[in-house]
Protein backbone atom coordinates (compact mmCIF):
# COMPACT_ATOMS: atom_id res chain seq x y z
CA UNK A 1 0.00 0.00 0.00
CA UNK A 2 1.21 3.36 -0.74
CA UNK A 3 0.02 6.48 0.56
CA UNK A 4 -0.82 8.67 -2.93
CA UNK A 5 -1.06 12.58 -2.39
CA UNK A 6 -2.32 15.33 -4.99
CA UNK A 7 -2.07 18.74 -4.46
CA UNK A 8 -3.16 22.33 -6.28
CA UNK A 9 -5.07 21.62 -9.49
CA UNK A 10 -3.78 18.03 -9.62
CA UNK A 11 -5.94 17.62 -6.01
CA UNK A 12 -8.98 20.02 -7.90
CA UNK A 13 -9.36 17.32 -11.12
CA UNK A 14 -8.65 14.26 -9.32
CA UNK A 15 -11.26 15.76 -6.60
CA UNK A 16 -9.23 14.16 -3.09
CA UNK A 17 -6.09 15.23 -1.86
CA UNK A 18 -4.68 11.69 -0.39
CA UNK A 19 -5.81 7.90 -0.96
CA UNK A 20 -3.85 4.56 -0.15
CA UNK A 21 -3.55 2.56 -3.32
CA UNK A 22 -2.46 -1.21 -3.70
CA UNK A 23 0.20 -1.48 -6.52
CA UNK A 24 2.75 -3.47 -7.90
CA UNK A 25 4.24 -0.64 -10.27
CA UNK A 26 7.42 -0.43 -10.39
CA UNK A 27 8.00 2.76 -11.71
CA UNK A 28 6.21 6.02 -10.76
CA UNK A 29 5.09 5.99 -14.66
CA UNK A 30 3.47 2.26 -14.25
CA UNK A 31 1.65 3.99 -11.00
CA UNK A 32 0.60 6.70 -13.48
CA UNK A 33 -0.48 4.22 -15.96
CA UNK A 34 -2.64 2.45 -13.33
CA UNK A 35 -4.18 5.81 -12.44
CA UNK A 36 -4.97 6.94 -15.36
CA UNK A 37 -6.23 3.20 -16.63
CA UNK A 38 -8.93 3.48 -13.38
CA UNK A 39 -11.09 7.13 -14.48
CA UNK A 40 -11.54 9.70 -16.70
CA UNK A 41 -10.41 12.54 -13.52
CA UNK A 42 -7.00 10.39 -13.64
CA UNK A 43 -6.48 10.45 -17.18
CA UNK A 44 -7.29 14.78 -17.32
CA UNK A 45 -5.17 15.01 -14.04
CA UNK A 46 -2.08 12.91 -16.16
CA UNK A 47 -2.89 14.05 -19.52
CA UNK A 48 0.54 15.91 -19.78
CA UNK A 49 2.73 14.77 -17.15
CA UNK A 50 5.77 17.07 -18.52
CA UNK A 51 3.51 19.43 -16.55
CA UNK A 52 3.58 17.82 -13.45
CA UNK A 53 5.98 17.05 -11.08
CA UNK A 54 6.46 13.89 -8.20
CA UNK A 55 7.76 13.35 -5.00
CA UNK A 56 8.54 9.87 -3.07
CA UNK A 57 9.12 10.14 0.48
CA UNK A 58 8.95 13.88 0.36
CA UNK A 59 12.13 14.28 -2.04
CA UNK A 60 11.36 15.37 -5.36
CA UNK A 61 12.29 12.87 -7.76
CA UNK A 62 11.19 12.43 -11.80
CA UNK A 63 8.64 9.82 -13.33
CA UNK A 64 10.81 6.60 -14.01
CA UNK A 65 11.94 6.71 -10.55
CA UNK A 66 11.39 3.06 -8.90
CA UNK A 67 9.42 2.78 -6.53
CA UNK A 68 10.43 0.05 -4.25
CA UNK A 69 10.18 0.58 -0.71
CA UNK A 70 8.21 3.89 -1.24
CA UNK A 71 5.50 4.82 1.41
CA UNK A 72 4.22 7.86 -0.29
CA UNK A 73 3.72 9.60 -3.15
CA UNK A 74 2.63 12.73 -4.34
CA UNK A 75 1.79 14.35 -7.57
CA UNK A 76 1.45 18.20 -7.98
CA UNK A 77 1.67 21.31 -10.36
CA UNK A 78 5.25 23.00 -10.75
CA UNK A 79 6.34 25.06 -7.26
CA UNK A 80 5.12 28.42 -6.47
CA UNK A 81 6.21 29.32 -3.45
CA UNK A 82 8.30 32.61 -2.36
CA UNK B 1 19.08 28.54 11.20
CA UNK B 2 15.62 29.61 11.56
CA UNK B 3 12.54 27.95 9.54
CA UNK B 4 9.22 28.63 9.66
CA UNK B 5 6.23 27.67 8.10
CA UNK B 6 3.25 28.98 9.71
CA UNK B 7 -0.62 30.08 9.04
CA UNK B 8 -0.14 32.93 11.05
CA UNK B 9 1.07 36.56 10.04
CA UNK B 10 4.34 37.30 10.84
CA UNK B 11 5.90 40.93 11.88
CA UNK B 12 8.84 41.06 9.36
CA UNK B 13 10.04 44.00 10.96
CA UNK B 14 10.50 42.83 14.10
CA UNK B 15 12.02 39.76 12.81
CA UNK B 16 14.55 41.19 11.06
CA UNK B 17 15.29 43.17 14.22
CA UNK B 18 15.15 39.78 16.19
CA UNK B 19 17.69 38.55 13.72
CA UNK B 20 20.29 41.22 13.55
CA UNK B 21 19.89 41.73 17.83
CA UNK B 22 23.37 41.75 19.52
CA UNK B 23 25.45 40.58 16.45
CA UNK B 24 28.84 41.95 17.13
CA UNK B 25 30.13 39.41 14.15
CA UNK B 26 27.90 40.23 10.76
CA UNK B 27 27.98 43.58 9.61
CA UNK B 28 25.84 42.63 6.85
CA UNK B 29 22.25 41.18 6.82
CA UNK B 30 20.02 41.14 3.39
CA UNK B 31 16.07 40.48 3.76
CA UNK B 32 13.60 39.75 1.34
CA UNK B 33 10.13 39.80 1.79
CA UNK B 34 7.17 38.68 -0.75
CA UNK B 35 3.96 40.71 -0.52
CA UNK B 36 0.77 39.52 -1.93
CA UNK B 37 0.52 42.20 -4.96
CA UNK B 38 -2.78 42.99 -5.81
CA UNK B 39 -3.69 42.01 -9.89
CA UNK B 40 -6.01 42.84 -12.93
CA UNK B 41 -10.25 42.33 -12.16
CA UNK B 42 -8.79 42.74 -8.13
CA UNK B 43 -7.08 40.37 -5.86
CA UNK B 44 -9.60 38.60 -3.14
CA UNK B 45 -7.88 36.22 -1.90
CA UNK B 46 -4.93 34.28 -2.50
CA UNK B 47 -4.94 30.65 -1.28
CA UNK B 48 -1.43 29.20 -0.86
CA UNK B 49 -1.55 25.42 -0.46
CA UNK B 50 1.25 23.17 0.40
CA UNK B 51 2.11 19.95 1.46
CA UNK B 52 3.20 20.07 5.08
CA UNK B 53 5.09 17.19 5.09
CA UNK B 54 7.62 17.99 2.86
CA UNK B 55 7.82 21.52 3.10
CA UNK B 56 9.59 22.40 6.14
CA UNK B 57 12.11 19.62 4.77
CA UNK B 58 12.96 21.36 1.25
CA UNK B 59 13.33 24.58 3.32
CA UNK B 60 15.83 23.27 5.60
CA UNK B 61 17.85 21.67 2.33
CA UNK B 62 17.51 24.91 0.78
CA UNK B 63 18.90 26.85 3.72
CA UNK B 64 21.42 24.23 4.69
CA UNK B 65 23.16 24.35 0.48
CA UNK B 66 23.37 28.16 1.12
CA UNK B 67 25.39 27.70 4.44
CA UNK B 68 27.69 24.84 2.57
CA UNK B 69 27.99 27.62 -0.69
CA UNK B 70 28.45 31.02 1.00
CA UNK B 71 29.86 32.53 4.43
CA UNK B 72 26.73 32.91 6.66
CA UNK B 73 26.28 33.50 10.18
CA UNK B 74 22.84 33.03 10.42
CA UNK B 75 19.95 31.67 8.07
CA UNK B 76 15.85 32.74 8.51
CA UNK B 77 13.18 31.50 6.55
CA UNK B 78 9.17 32.40 7.35
CA UNK B 79 7.01 30.78 4.66
CA UNK B 80 3.18 31.46 5.15
CA UNK B 81 0.36 29.13 3.59
CA UNK B 82 -3.37 30.07 3.48
CA UNK B 83 -5.83 33.16 2.87
CA UNK B 84 -3.75 35.80 1.95
CA UNK B 85 -5.09 39.19 0.98
CA UNK B 86 -3.27 42.52 -1.17
CA UNK B 87 -0.25 43.84 0.84
CA UNK B 88 -0.12 40.66 2.85
CA UNK B 89 3.72 39.55 3.65
CA UNK B 90 3.79 35.97 2.43
CA UNK B 91 7.31 35.19 2.94
CA UNK B 92 10.79 36.76 3.95
CA UNK B 93 14.30 35.21 4.24
CA UNK B 94 17.08 37.03 5.98
CA UNK B 95 20.71 36.17 6.04
CA UNK B 96 23.77 37.85 7.92
CA UNK B 97 27.45 37.85 6.66
CA UNK B 98 30.52 39.10 7.77
CA UNK B 99 30.72 40.12 3.89
CA UNK B 100 28.24 41.54 2.08
CA UNK B 101 28.60 39.90 -1.24
CA UNK B 102 27.46 36.47 0.70
CA UNK B 103 24.52 37.74 1.81
CA UNK B 104 23.33 39.24 -1.00
CA UNK B 105 24.41 36.09 -2.98
CA UNK B 106 22.67 33.61 -0.15
CA UNK B 107 19.29 35.32 -0.40
CA UNK B 108 18.72 35.55 -3.86
CA UNK B 109 19.51 31.66 -4.18
CA UNK B 110 16.96 31.31 -1.22
CA UNK B 111 14.41 32.95 -3.70
CA UNK B 112 15.53 31.58 -6.47
CA UNK B 113 15.03 27.96 -5.09
CA UNK B 114 12.27 28.66 -2.87
CA UNK B 115 10.21 30.07 -5.44
CA UNK B 116 10.51 26.61 -7.73
CA UNK B 117 11.70 24.05 -5.50
CA UNK B 118 9.46 24.34 -2.40
CA UNK B 119 6.42 22.88 -2.39
CA UNK B 120 3.89 25.87 -2.37
CA UNK B 121 1.19 26.60 -4.49
CA UNK B 122 -1.00 29.84 -4.95
CA UNK B 123 -4.34 29.82 -6.17
CA UNK B 124 -5.86 33.48 -6.74
CA UNK B 125 -9.27 34.80 -6.41
CA UNK B 126 -10.02 37.77 -8.46
CA UNK B 127 -13.62 39.29 -10.00
CA UNK B 128 -13.12 36.96 -13.11
CA UNK B 129 -12.70 33.76 -10.64
CA UNK B 130 -10.23 31.38 -9.35
CA UNK B 131 -6.67 30.81 -10.93
CA UNK B 132 -4.12 28.59 -9.96
CA UNK B 133 -0.74 31.10 -10.42
CA UNK B 134 1.09 29.28 -13.11
CA UNK B 135 5.39 28.69 -12.71
CA UNK B 136 7.24 31.17 -14.82
CA UNK B 137 9.90 29.78 -17.11
CA UNK B 138 12.13 32.73 -16.31
CA UNK B 139 11.96 31.45 -12.00
CA UNK B 140 13.24 28.05 -13.44
CA UNK B 141 15.91 29.81 -15.70
CA UNK B 142 16.68 31.81 -12.64
CA UNK B 143 18.05 28.28 -11.20
CA UNK B 144 20.52 27.62 -14.22
CA UNK B 145 22.97 30.83 -12.47
CA UNK B 146 23.38 28.54 -9.49
CA UNK B 147 23.94 25.42 -11.22
CA UNK B 148 26.69 23.33 -9.72
CA UNK B 149 27.05 19.29 -8.64
CA UNK B 150 24.89 18.69 -6.63
CA UNK B 151 21.52 20.79 -5.48
CA UNK B 152 19.39 20.85 -8.71
CA UNK C 1 12.55 58.06 -2.85
CA UNK C 2 14.04 58.59 0.61
CA UNK C 3 17.23 59.55 1.65
CA UNK C 4 18.48 60.41 5.36
CA UNK C 5 21.92 61.10 6.64
CA UNK C 6 21.78 61.04 10.51
CA UNK C 7 23.41 60.86 13.65
CA UNK C 8 20.51 59.50 15.35
CA UNK C 9 19.88 55.79 15.64
CA UNK C 10 16.94 54.20 13.65
CA UNK C 11 14.90 50.97 13.88
CA UNK C 12 15.69 49.30 11.04
CA UNK C 13 12.79 46.56 11.61
CA UNK C 14 10.49 49.70 12.21
CA UNK C 15 11.99 51.70 8.58
CA UNK C 16 11.32 47.65 6.88
CA UNK C 17 7.85 47.45 8.31
CA UNK C 18 6.92 51.37 7.14
CA UNK C 19 8.40 51.00 3.39
CA UNK C 20 6.51 47.96 3.21
CA UNK C 21 2.99 49.58 4.57
CA UNK C 22 0.05 49.57 2.43
CA UNK C 23 1.82 48.29 -0.76
CA UNK C 24 -0.16 46.58 -2.60
CA UNK C 25 1.66 47.09 -6.14
CA UNK C 26 5.49 45.66 -5.61
CA UNK C 27 5.76 41.68 -4.56
CA UNK C 28 9.25 42.41 -3.50
CA UNK C 29 11.16 44.41 -0.86
CA UNK C 30 15.14 43.80 -0.43
CA UNK C 31 17.10 45.60 2.40
CA UNK C 32 20.41 45.46 3.32
CA UNK C 33 21.68 46.37 6.81
CA UNK C 34 25.25 47.38 7.68
CA UNK C 35 25.71 46.90 11.29
CA UNK C 36 29.18 47.58 13.20
CA UNK C 37 31.48 44.97 13.43
CA UNK C 38 33.72 43.72 16.58
CA UNK C 39 37.54 43.60 15.65
CA UNK C 40 40.64 41.93 17.26
CA UNK C 41 41.46 44.16 20.04
CA UNK C 42 37.94 44.62 20.49
CA UNK C 43 36.87 47.93 19.16
CA UNK C 44 35.62 50.44 21.44
CA UNK C 45 34.18 53.08 18.82
CA UNK C 46 33.99 53.71 15.07
CA UNK C 47 33.77 57.17 14.61
CA UNK C 48 32.02 58.01 11.62
CA UNK C 49 32.82 61.00 9.17
CA UNK C 50 31.36 62.76 6.62
CA UNK C 51 30.77 65.52 3.77
CA UNK C 52 28.12 67.30 4.98
CA UNK C 53 27.27 69.09 1.53
CA UNK C 54 28.43 65.88 -0.24
CA UNK C 55 26.62 62.73 1.39
CA UNK C 56 22.85 63.79 0.67
CA UNK C 57 23.95 64.76 -2.96
CA UNK C 58 25.48 61.71 -3.80
CA UNK C 59 23.48 59.61 -2.03
CA UNK C 60 20.31 60.52 -4.63
CA UNK C 61 22.28 60.59 -7.35
CA UNK C 62 23.17 57.12 -6.67
CA UNK C 63 19.30 56.04 -6.15
CA UNK C 64 18.33 58.06 -8.80
CA UNK C 65 20.83 56.05 -10.97
CA UNK C 66 19.27 53.00 -9.83
CA UNK C 67 15.96 54.12 -10.65
CA UNK C 68 16.80 54.55 -14.04
CA UNK C 69 18.46 50.99 -14.15
CA UNK C 70 15.55 48.71 -12.64
CA UNK C 71 12.00 49.02 -12.46
CA UNK C 72 11.78 50.42 -8.80
CA UNK C 73 8.70 51.50 -7.11
CA UNK C 74 10.74 52.91 -4.22
CA UNK C 75 14.02 53.54 -2.53
CA UNK C 76 15.30 54.07 0.73
CA UNK C 77 18.85 54.77 2.18
CA UNK C 78 19.75 55.45 5.58
CA UNK C 79 23.21 56.33 6.69
CA UNK C 80 24.32 57.02 10.23
CA UNK C 81 27.47 59.45 11.11
CA UNK C 82 29.33 60.20 14.43
CA UNK C 83 29.87 57.50 16.82
CA UNK C 84 29.18 53.91 16.69
CA UNK C 85 29.58 50.83 18.80
CA UNK C 86 29.81 47.44 17.81
CA UNK C 87 26.28 46.04 17.21
CA UNK C 88 25.17 49.56 16.10
CA UNK C 89 23.42 49.48 12.65
CA UNK C 90 25.55 51.78 10.82
CA UNK C 91 23.44 52.32 7.45
CA UNK C 92 20.35 50.42 5.54
CA UNK C 93 19.07 50.21 1.93
CA UNK C 94 15.53 49.35 0.99
CA UNK C 95 14.36 48.73 -2.39
CA UNK C 96 11.02 47.40 -4.03
CA UNK C 97 9.88 46.37 -6.97
CA UNK C 98 7.24 44.19 -8.70
CA UNK C 99 10.15 42.05 -9.74
CA UNK C 100 12.59 40.33 -7.61
CA UNK C 101 15.43 40.35 -9.57
CA UNK C 102 15.21 44.23 -9.69
CA UNK C 103 14.40 44.63 -6.24
CA UNK C 104 18.14 42.53 -5.74
CA UNK C 105 20.19 44.07 -8.41
CA UNK C 106 19.45 47.48 -7.22
CA UNK C 107 20.04 47.11 -3.45
CA UNK C 108 23.35 44.93 -4.48
CA UNK C 109 24.24 48.08 -7.04
CA UNK C 110 23.15 50.80 -4.03
CA UNK C 111 25.45 49.16 -1.87
CA UNK C 112 28.54 48.83 -3.91
CA UNK C 113 28.40 52.58 -4.87
CA UNK C 114 27.61 53.86 -1.64
CA UNK C 115 30.48 51.67 -0.16
CA UNK C 116 32.90 53.74 -2.30
CA UNK C 117 30.87 56.75 -3.91
CA UNK C 118 29.58 58.43 -1.02
CA UNK C 119 31.74 60.50 1.25
CA UNK C 120 31.63 58.58 4.22
CA UNK C 121 35.07 57.51 6.32
CA UNK C 122 35.80 55.35 9.12
CA UNK C 123 37.61 55.27 11.84
CA UNK C 124 37.75 52.29 14.50
CA UNK C 125 39.23 53.04 18.06
CA UNK C 126 40.76 49.68 19.35
CA UNK C 127 42.60 48.80 22.61
CA UNK C 128 45.64 48.90 20.04
CA UNK C 129 44.57 52.82 19.33
CA UNK C 130 42.93 54.72 16.29
CA UNK C 131 42.99 53.63 12.51
CA UNK C 132 41.12 54.93 9.55
CA UNK C 133 39.69 52.06 8.39
CA UNK C 134 41.22 51.18 4.46
CA UNK C 135 39.32 50.96 1.23
CA UNK C 136 39.36 47.75 -0.31
CA UNK C 137 40.13 46.82 -3.49
CA UNK C 138 37.51 44.23 -3.89
CA UNK C 139 35.10 47.28 -3.14
CA UNK C 140 36.29 48.88 -6.32
CA UNK C 141 36.18 46.13 -8.02
CA UNK C 142 32.86 45.23 -7.19
CA UNK C 143 31.91 48.90 -8.90
CA UNK C 144 32.82 47.51 -12.57
CA UNK C 145 30.36 44.98 -12.24
CA UNK C 146 28.06 47.83 -12.79
CA UNK C 147 29.84 49.60 -15.61
CA UNK C 148 27.79 51.12 -18.38
CA UNK C 149 27.81 54.32 -20.09
CA UNK C 150 27.01 57.20 -17.46
CA UNK C 151 27.74 57.10 -13.46
CA UNK C 152 31.10 55.39 -12.92
CA UNK D 1 39.16 82.67 -2.93
CA UNK D 2 38.33 79.16 -2.56
CA UNK D 3 37.42 76.97 0.50
CA UNK D 4 39.53 74.13 0.19
CA UNK D 5 38.36 71.04 2.71
CA UNK D 6 40.10 68.02 4.53
CA UNK D 7 38.22 64.95 5.62
CA UNK D 8 39.15 61.97 7.76
CA UNK D 9 43.48 61.37 7.41
CA UNK D 10 44.24 63.97 5.34
CA UNK D 11 42.53 66.28 7.40
CA UNK D 12 44.32 65.06 10.67
CA UNK D 13 47.49 65.55 9.30
CA UNK D 14 46.95 69.06 7.61
CA UNK D 15 45.37 69.33 11.17
CA UNK D 16 42.42 71.94 9.95
CA UNK D 17 39.80 70.80 8.45
CA UNK D 18 38.28 73.79 6.10
CA UNK D 19 40.59 76.90 4.91
CA UNK D 20 40.29 79.77 2.58
CA UNK D 21 42.65 79.87 0.11
CA UNK D 22 43.91 82.70 -2.38
CA UNK D 23 45.11 81.50 -5.64
CA UNK D 24 45.42 81.13 -9.22
CA UNK D 25 46.08 77.38 -10.13
CA UNK D 26 44.66 76.56 -13.24
CA UNK D 27 43.72 72.89 -12.15
CA UNK D 28 43.71 70.54 -8.75
CA UNK D 29 47.03 69.98 -9.28
CA UNK D 30 48.31 72.95 -9.26
CA UNK D 31 46.50 73.49 -6.35
CA UNK D 32 48.07 70.69 -4.65
CA UNK D 33 51.45 71.99 -6.16
CA UNK D 34 50.39 75.65 -4.12
CA UNK D 35 49.79 73.82 -0.81
CA UNK D 36 52.38 71.49 -0.71
CA UNK D 37 55.15 74.01 -1.13
CA UNK D 38 53.70 75.68 2.03
CA UNK D 39 54.90 73.40 4.49
CA UNK D 40 55.57 70.16 5.69
CA UNK D 41 52.18 69.16 6.95
CA UNK D 42 50.70 69.50 3.59
CA UNK D 43 53.47 67.89 1.75
CA UNK D 44 53.02 65.31 3.91
CA UNK D 45 48.66 64.94 3.60
CA UNK D 46 49.69 65.43 -0.86
CA UNK D 47 52.71 62.99 -0.77
CA UNK D 48 50.37 60.27 -2.74
CA UNK D 49 48.09 61.68 -4.64
CA UNK D 50 46.98 58.28 -6.16
CA UNK D 51 46.12 57.70 -2.39
CA UNK D 52 43.13 60.93 -2.25
CA UNK D 53 40.53 61.71 -3.91
CA UNK D 54 39.19 64.85 -5.15
CA UNK D 55 35.95 66.86 -5.26
CA UNK D 56 34.85 70.14 -7.03
CA UNK D 57 32.02 71.60 -5.36
CA UNK D 58 30.92 68.28 -4.17
CA UNK D 59 31.37 66.28 -7.27
CA UNK D 60 34.02 63.88 -7.43
CA UNK D 61 36.45 64.72 -9.68
CA UNK D 62 40.25 64.54 -10.86
CA UNK D 63 43.23 65.99 -10.07
CA UNK D 64 43.53 67.29 -13.41
CA UNK D 65 40.47 68.89 -13.79
CA UNK D 66 40.43 72.95 -14.41
CA UNK D 67 39.57 75.02 -11.10
CA UNK D 68 37.88 77.71 -13.04
CA UNK D 69 34.96 79.07 -11.15
CA UNK D 70 35.14 76.87 -8.26
CA UNK D 71 33.86 77.57 -5.26
CA UNK D 72 34.92 74.48 -3.04
CA UNK D 73 37.30 72.07 -3.51
CA UNK D 74 37.50 68.80 -1.21
CA UNK D 75 40.33 66.27 -0.09
CA UNK D 76 39.88 63.25 1.39
CA UNK D 77 41.06 59.46 1.18
CA UNK D 78 39.00 56.63 -0.89
CA UNK D 79 35.37 56.43 0.94
CA UNK D 80 34.18 54.21 3.15
CA UNK D 81 31.07 54.25 3.25
CA UNK D 82 28.24 51.36 3.86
Amino acid sequence: MIDVMYFAWVRERIGLPKEQVETDAVTVNDLVAELVAREERYAAAFADTAALRVAIDQELTTFDAPLAGAREVAFFPPMTGG
Amino acid sequence: MDIRVQAEAFDAGAELNAFARGRTDVGAVVTFSGLVRDVAHGLKVMEIEHYPGMTAKALEAIAAEAKTRWSLADVLVIHRYGALHPGDQIMMVATASSHRADAFAAADFLMDYLKSRAPFWKKETTGKGDAWVASKDEDEAALHRWDEPGLT
